[in-house]
């Protein structure tokens, strides 16, 4: 009976995250467009694309790498999510969330780009494979600040989970964000270069790459990595949420927050260039580097 | 007979038999080299007992053989990963020449290296050291390319490295009066302090060399690419560890000893993080598997090291958890190497492409090796890593843990980079003749990379052994407390169960390969590489677009900082400077009979001038 | 179940809602015509409410936008381009050019007649057509999607060799992968 | 007791002489006779040593004149072992010159082999005698063969090299007998035990003067810097077989007429100390200079040297210890550089210019003599399992009881830079392509050459492998010359016994 409450509970889970963070994709096309003084797209266009690709032939392949480079994003971005608390107390997601820490989780999350990367690399197409290196290169740069502001809390707080960190922000009654608050903003800058928001377009830059490792995946592929990227987006914002605002109560605080969260990286996209590669990795090592050493030291002297 | 003997004896007249028999026939060879280490192998594993000894005496020193708990967490991965390659090194050495000097240095290192495992003296240890240095160097020359400067280079590490241990080694006779290695730990806390810091840092000098710790690395990346990539596997994957076998035995059982040795393992741990960013950040930058595979091998004794200069009990189960897996994955990666050297005659990614679809069991393995590489769960390198950063975190190593998560982080750079050069990318009609290796080369590839897939799901198989192993050294049992058989946990009280992520990722990926991808494979239909957009260009068969130079161009770019200063030219400066000081020194030796007659007279007064000084009288 | 008649009835119509309301353009600018896509795409006309977002490959594309004249030398593209595209698909002329050669209707190196070569589902009329026509093209497109019309790229499949015939007389060394989906 | 050490020097004094005239019976004698002889010798040696390290010295009285005034022979196991090794080397290079130049003359053959013995027997009586008059005549008699040896390949740098040889030897002889002079005019006797007994009687200043002459004078027979100028060009220019005498016989006269200097004749404090500064300082000059040489035997030469001056280090740290490793070291030269001269010269006999870059891949087309170069390169560099090793570490530990730690460090810097040119060397032998342009086609050793350096790798791997093999023959030898008083006594009191 348990093991059928998990099941269903995971099945909601991913339903969950999939229709919010589908509409959140929509809403920021939406916002996008109001931004740009335009109307904009529906906010469930992004239903309807993913609807469409869906609905598409997939003709070709170049390869089983590339037929399982979408399958592997998708597995990581599922897997994660069984990992992430989503809402405080497990209610009606009892998921594996009591069972890793924030370590597993930010090994587990690499193993989806990786897959991705390789179904990428599979079909030969040269911009698949300048838009994979691009990616790695940009996660180096905004791992560092992000770890940085993980270990701090870590130290802070004596746990490596996110279950306990939540729990003692409950305890304290003050949101991680803030009682450690140079972890946060280290957080929340590398978290500019997580989402891939303009300036860190770098990875899909259409203009330049054409679009970048998707480039060869149309169809199902593009809609697979379409929703996994959608599950994604709520797998780090949930993280966010849980690990700097004390996670959520129900389901409407978590999409609050989760939405106040989201429009950081959002707004700053939207009048934001694009950066080149190694200016993105610079400007991570640079004030996301100094934020997160001032939340270790913080974070070691309290 | 005493076993212990036996096995050695065995070794011995294995290595002898193999290369007599090497010229007379190929196969009876080949079928000796296999006998004589899988023989020892299997009389190690049944006959030979923990805390098992033999005592003899040579040129008036009391010597002792024996294994401890700890050294065998290290047979496993000299003997493993030994036969294993040794199964793969006949398939894929097939038709190179001089085999029999291959064959018996190859067992001849396998012979060292479970000598320095058995050896419970000084003296016996260091003999074994150096048999397995020459024996490595004379791999490392076999190839016959830049002997002159990889090997001399090599063995010159070596050399100092070997030698400063053998000045500890007599300094702690003389001490001590006796070889044991534990009177060298009972005394250790008695000798005066200049003694006491001085004996580990040339003992560390010497396993620093052999574990490639900065900044005694640089003759790592020539040596591990130009050796046959069969014996590179046992090299950088056994071979190297005997470094951090000696390095935990000096950190943990000497330099703990003292007050001062907090201070020691600070700049151990710190000197393995540097190693383990400038490791991974070069191998970023190489074009040759080879080359990156032998930095990365230097990254990921960076990490070992970390662990074992940290040194808490959770650190030290990562560090040796580590150390098994790496003999695992780099083992099965320098064996992939070779397979696509031996299929395709290179090895430089901008050359070899597109092997997906012509060498797909080499492909699976070195997939499987690359996760683990990088740490990605469920695969063991996972659980080292894991148990590394939580050591980091808990024991207050608040930067290292970022230097190492850097370093850990870039190396997802070189492992797509590893796998997409060879096996992704366009399939070329250059390589369209490529076929996989031989079932030989490819079987211990699979097995290993399997092993890796099970250690990473219970680790439990290996960290017993390893517990073991460090109560040997005088930790407290680990027992339950950080681990079970197929589950891990922190201090803190957290876990990671990793069955369930292994039945989770299982079922995920099962239902979307079923439903979602296998569901329209039959409707798709495969197309060459040469079909993709490219602006509605069709590339020409001879038009290669592959990406592969400069492949992480803007990222070297951004840490060219980082690298700018590089430590072997010094090195080799110096070598040069000092090359230079003989050549002077060299011209005292005019040729010339009259000048050196004016020496002896010089010489004579010089003598009578300062005979006061000299003879006291 | 999708093997029934009825029923593919219904996905049918649900998917051809979709795609008419989600409609990735691959933009190939050709000829002058493309300066009127950024008007189109940005503020002023805004397409993307109604669904129209640029796509950077053929892969991902639903429409093929010729936007203005083609010469001879860029049909080859075109087609390959047109090619990989995956089903469904729809092409859009751009511009007088594409329906008689518009200024370049003597010229010697432009194609004149498109449909000949590619089947075009829409023709946007103008030289050049504002933002305006190229709205209302993309909702006639939008119109015959929607109702099951736009079978262009059927059309392709079914006179392939008529196609391809009209097609190699332009192009003298035709060497192309065989389009077989 | 299987014969008298005086047959040791009698007996190949007398084939030298009679060599010549046997030659005109049969013109093989002329090669066989030496062997003989040497065989004889190394029998009689080894047989004898074995006899002394059970029942004590053996003292012989030439002639019936009893020491103080006599000149007798001291075999001991000190002197004992080193006439052994001697004999023994004598006959491996008969063994591996057997054939040596069989095409060419008669003549030269003839003076080869006499030579040869010549000089085993001059250098076995340096050791043997306990007279320093005695002991001078045998420099002289070494000293003529050799320079003789060395110009035996008649050509402008074979005669330049023996003129080098001859010039610094003259500056030895004439450095000597003043100083025997000296000792003689202040002490009235030549024996060494009566002058070792009576040196406490000396005025400090002409003790002194006598004993910087001595230096200077067995100096320049021992090699040490920067009296050992002719060493590298007699090496390089004398006949491969011959360089390995010179390393191996020759040289260790020189030491253990210094030795036995430094030990038994003075009391001088500073003496012992002075041998290990004169000797690190040789050490360091010899293998810094030995790196940049071109012509493989030059190097040899100059890692003989080298090798020379580690044992002087070994001598200076002054003891029981010390004097075992200065021992075991000697043994392990004596059967190292030979073999490394053995195959080297075979090396050197298939490049057109002698040198090292001219050897690319000789390996394969000489297997057997790249394989005794590698091992001899292996052992002389100390690496484990092999006999190089077991010395080092006697040397070392004997250092590091002492505490002398820079020296440690010294020595194994130096032990780097060897084994960089040993490396080299043996790199470019088997991993190089074979250059054909550069080399004739290779010649092969013989198989007497190949007996010859078997004999001495297989001996390399025994002390290797065991090395209690020679271990207790070392300790006697050394506590023997440690022992001074001991040493005066035997001699003296056979003096006594006579008169008595």
């Amino acid at each position: 009976m348990e093991l059928l409450t998990h099941i269903l509970g995971a099945i909601a889970t991913v339903i969950l995250a999939f229709v919010v963070g589908m509409s959140y994709g929509g809403i920021v096309r939406k916002i996008t467009a109001r931004v740009h003084n335009r109307i904009g797209p529906p906010w469930y266009q992004n239903f309807i694309d993913a609807f469409k690709l869906y609905g598409k032939t997939t003709a070709i392949h170049h390869g089983w790498m590339q037929i399982m480079g979408p399958a592997f994003l998708m597995v990581s971005s599922v897997v994660t999510l069984m990992f992430i608390p989503v809402l405080t107390n497990g209610g009606w997601f009892p998921n594996l969330n009591f069972e890793g820490d924030l370590i597993f989780l930010l090994y587990l999350m690499v193993f989806g780009p990786l897959g991705m990367a390789l179904g990428a690399g599979q079909t030969g197409n040269p911009n698949s494979a300048i838009g994979v290196t691009r990616g790695l290169s940009q996660m180096v740069g905004f791992e560092i600040p992000w770890v940085m502001a993980l270990v701090a809390l870590m130290i802070q707080f004596d746990t490596t989970s996110i279950t306990g960190l939540m729990e003692a922000q409950a305890q304290s009654g003050t949101w991680n964000m803030f009682s450690s608050p140079f972890a946060f903003i280290a957080a929340v800058l590398a978290m500019l270069g997580m989402f891939r928001y303009s300036p860190f377009d770098i990875v899909g830059a259409p203009t330049e790459l054409a679009s970048g490792p998707v480039s060869e995946n149309g169809g199902k592929y593009l809609f697979t990595m379409m929703s996994s990227g959608s599950i994604f987006a709520f797998v780090k914002l949930t993280l966010y949420v849980d690990i700097f605002m004390g996670g959520a109560d129900n389901l409407v605080i978590l999409l609050l927050k989760t939405f106040s969260i989201y429009m950081i990286p959002v707004l700053y996209g939207i009048v934001s260039p694009r950066y080149r590669t190694e200016q993105a990795i610079r400007f991570f090592w640079g004030w996301p580097l100094f934020f997160g050493v001032l939340a270790l030291i913080y974070a070691s002297i309290f | 007979m005493e076993m212990i003997y036996l096995i050695f004896i065995i070794f011995l007249g294995g290595a002898v038999a193999t290369y007599l028999l090497g010229k007379i026939n190929g196969v009876l060879r080949d079928i000796t080299f296999l006998a004589t280490l899988i023989v020892p192998a299997v009389l190690f594993y049944t006959q030979v007992s923990i805390g098992q000894t033999v005592d003899f005496s040579m040129s008036g020193m009391n010597l002792q053989w024996g294994i401890t708990d700890f050294g065998y967490i290290f047979a496993y991965i000299v003997l493993g990963l030994g036969v294993l390659a040794g199964i793969y090194a006949v398939a894929a050495m097939k038709g190179k020449e001089n085999l029999g000097f291959f064959y018996s240095n190859y067992i001849l290192s396998i012979m060292a290296m479970m000598g320095i495992l058995f050896s419970r003296d000084l003296v016996s240890f260091f003999i074994f050291w150096e048999i397995m240095t020459w024996s490595s160097y004379l791999m490392v020359v076999f190839s016959g390319k830049d002997v002159q400067k990889v090997g001399i280079k090599y063995f010159i590490f070596s050399a100092v490295g070997a030698y400063a241990m053998l000045m500890a080694i007599v300094t702690t006779y003389s001490l001590t009066g006796s070889m044991m290695i534990d009177s060298l730990v009972t005394a250790y806390p008695g000798f005066d302090f200049s003694m006491q810091l001085l004996i580990p840092i040339l003992l560390l000098i010497g396993f620093g060399v052999k574990s490639a710790m900065m900044p005694l690395h640089v003759w790592a990346s020539g040596s591990y690419s130009h050796a046959p990539m069969a014996y590179t596997a046992v090299f950088s994957g056994a071979l190297s560890k005997m470094g951090i076998y000696g390095m935990i035995i000096v950190i943990v059982s000497l330099v703990s000893q003292i007050p001062e040795g907090h201070w020691f393992r600070e700049v151990i741990a710190w000197l393995g993080g540097i190693t383990a960013v400038g490791g991974t950040l070069w191998a970023v930058a190489q074009d040759d598997a080879k080359k990156l595979l032998a930095y990365s091998s230097v990254a990921q004794l960076g990490y070992i090291i970390v662990g074992v200069g940290v040194g808490t009990p959770l650190a030290m189960l990562a560090a040796l958890f580590m150390a098994v897996m790496h003999g695992l994955f780099k083992g099965t990666l320098f064996m992939a190497v070779g397979a696509i050297e031996k299929q395709t005659g290179t090895t430089n990614f901008t050359e070899v492409t597109g092997l997906i679809r012509k060498m797909p069991l080499t492909f699976l393995a070195s997939l499987m090796s690359i996760i683990a590489l990088a740490g990605i769960p469920p695969l063991g390198g996972f659980i080292g890593k894991w148990m590394l950063y939580e050591s980091l975190v808990g024991s207050d190593h608040y930067m290292l843990v970022i230097v190492v998560f850097f370093s850990s982080t870039a190396a997802f750079l070189y492992c797509y980079k590893f796998l997409f050069g060879f096996f992704l990318g366009q399939e070329e009609p250059e390589w369209a003749h490529v076929k996989e290796a031989p079932a030989m080369m490819v079987v211990p590839m699979i097995i290993m990379a399997i092993g890796s897939f099970i250690l990473g799901v219970f680790p439990g198989l290996i960290l017993n052994p390893i517990d073991a192993g460090l109560q040997e050294l005088g930790y407290a049992s680990t027992q339950g407390r950080y681990w079970e058989m197929s589950m891990l946990f922190n201090e803190w009280g957290d876990k990671v169960v990793l069955q369930p992520i292994l039945y989770t990722i299982i079922a995920v990926f099962v239902f979307f390969f079923v439903f979602v991808v296998a569901k329209n494979f039959k409707k798709t239909r495969y197309v060459s590489t040469k079909d993709i957009s490219s602006s509605g260009e069709i590339p020409k068969a001879h038009e290669n677009l592959t990406f592969s130079r400069g492949f992480f161009q803007p990222f070297l770019r951004a840490v060219e900082p980082l690298m700018k200063h590089q430590i072997d030219p010094l090195y080799t400066g110096f070598g040069r400077g000092m090359e230079a000081i003989f050549d002077f020194v060299r011209r005292i030796y005019t040729g010339n009979g009259q000048t050196y007659a004016l020496y002896a007279i010089i010489f004579a007064v010089l003598l009578l001038i300062f005979k006061n000084q000299l003879f006291g009288l | 179940m999708i093997n029934d008649k009825n029923s593919q009835k219904i996905v049918d119509i649900i998917q051809n809602w979709a795609r008419k309301q989600s409609i990735w353009v691959l933009a190939y600018g050709t000829g002058c015509g493309a300066i009127e896509i950024p008007p189109t795409m940005t503020s002023r006309y805004d397409a993307e409410r109604l669904g129209v977002r640029g796509a950077a490959t053929p892969r991902q594309a639903d429409v093929l936008l010729i936007t203005g004249y083609l010469t001879t030398k860029t049909l080859k593209r075109v087609i390959r381009v047109y090619e990989q595209m995956q089903d469904p698909k729809y092409v859009i002329g751009f511009g007088s050019c594409t329906i008689n050669g518009g200024m370049y209707y003597d010229s010697y190196n432009t194609i004149k007649v498109l449909d000949k070569y590619l089947p075009v589902d829409v023709y946007i009329n103008g030289c050049m057509p504002r933002p305006e026509s190229v709205l209302a093209g993309f909702g006639k497109l939008q119109e015959l999607i929607g109702n099951g019309e736009a079978n262009g790229a059927t059309k392709y499949k079914e006179n392939l060799e008529w196609y391809r015939a009209n097609q190699k007389k332009i192009i003298p060394n035709w060497v192309m992968p065989e389009y077989n989906w | 007791m299987v014969g008298s050490p005086v047959l040791l020097i009698a007996i190949p004094l007398l084939a030298a002489f009679l060599i010549p005239l046997l030659g005109m019976i049969w013109k093989e004698l002329v090669r066989i006779i030496p062997g003989l002889v040497l065989a004889y010798m190394m029998i009689l040696s080894a047989s004898l040593l074995y006899y002394v390290l059970e029942n004590g010295p053996i003292i012989e009285v030439l002639a019936g004149w009893r020491p103080p005034i006599g000149i007798n022979l001291v075999f001991s196991p000190f002197t004992g072992f080193l006439a052994t090794i001697m004999t023994f080397l004598g006959f491996i290079v008969w063994l591996y010159s057997y054939r040596f130049k069989r095409n060419v003359e008669f003549e030269p053959s003839k003076k080869y082999f006499i030579f040869l013995m010549m000089l085993v027997a001059g250098s076995v009586g340096i050791v043997l005698t306990g007279d320093i008059f005695n002991q001078f005549v045998f420099i002289e008699i070494v000293g003529i063969s050799a320079y003789a040896l060395t110009a035996f390949y008649t050509g402008r740098n074979a005669a330049e090299a023996s003129f080098k040889y001859l010039l610094m030897g003259s500056l030895s002889a004439s450095a000597l007998l003043i100083a025997i002079a000296i000792i003689y005019s202040q002490l009235g006797t030549l024996n060494m035990a009566d002058i070792a007994d009576n040196i406490h009687l000396m005025d400090p200043r002409f003790k002194v003067i006598a004993m910087i002459l001595f230096i200077v004078g067995l100096g320049i027979e021992a090699e040490i810097f920067p009296l050992n100028g002719w060493a590298p060009d007699a090496y390089t220019e004398a006949p491969g077989p011959i360089g390995a005498a010179f390393a191996g016989i020759v040289v260790k006269a020189g030491v253990y007429a210094m030795v036995r200097m430094v030990f038994t004749l003075f009391d001088v404090s500073g003496a012992v100390d002075f041998l290990l500064i004169i000797g690190l300082i040789t050490l360091i000059i010899a293998e810094t200079t030995a790196l940049r040489q071109e012509q493989l035997k030059r190097m040899l030469a100059y890692s003989s040297i080298g090798q020379m001056g580690l044992v002087f280090v070994a001598f200076g740290i002054g003891t029981t210890e010390g004097i075992f490793a200065a021992l075991f070291l000697m043994l392990n030269h004596a059967i190292i550089k030979p073999l490394l001269f053995f195959s080297g010269s075979y090396l050197v006999f298939n490049s057109k210019d002698k040198k090292i870059s001219e050897m690319n891949g000789l390996g394969k087309y000489m297997p057997m003599t790249a394989a005794f170069f590698a091992l001899g390169s292996f052992a002389i560099v100390g690496l484990p399992p092999f006999a190089g090793f077991w010395s080092k570490l006697s040397i070392l530990t004997a250092a590091a009881n002492e505490g002398m730690l820079l020296i440690i460090a010294l020595i194994l810097m130096v032990s780097v830079v060897e084994i960089v040119y040993y490396f080299r060397v043996v790199n470019r032998i088997y991993f190089f392509k074979f250059d054909k342009v550069t080399s004739v086609v290779p010649h092969k050793p013989r198989i007497n050459a190949v007996i010859a350096m078997a004999v001495l790798g297989i001996l390399i791997l025994v002390i290797g492998f065991y090395p209690d093999a020679v271990t207790g023959v070392l300790h006697q030898a050394s506590d023997d010359l440690q022992n001074t008083q001991q040493y005066i006594n035997n001699v003296l009191s056979v003096g006594q016994t006579l008169t008595n």
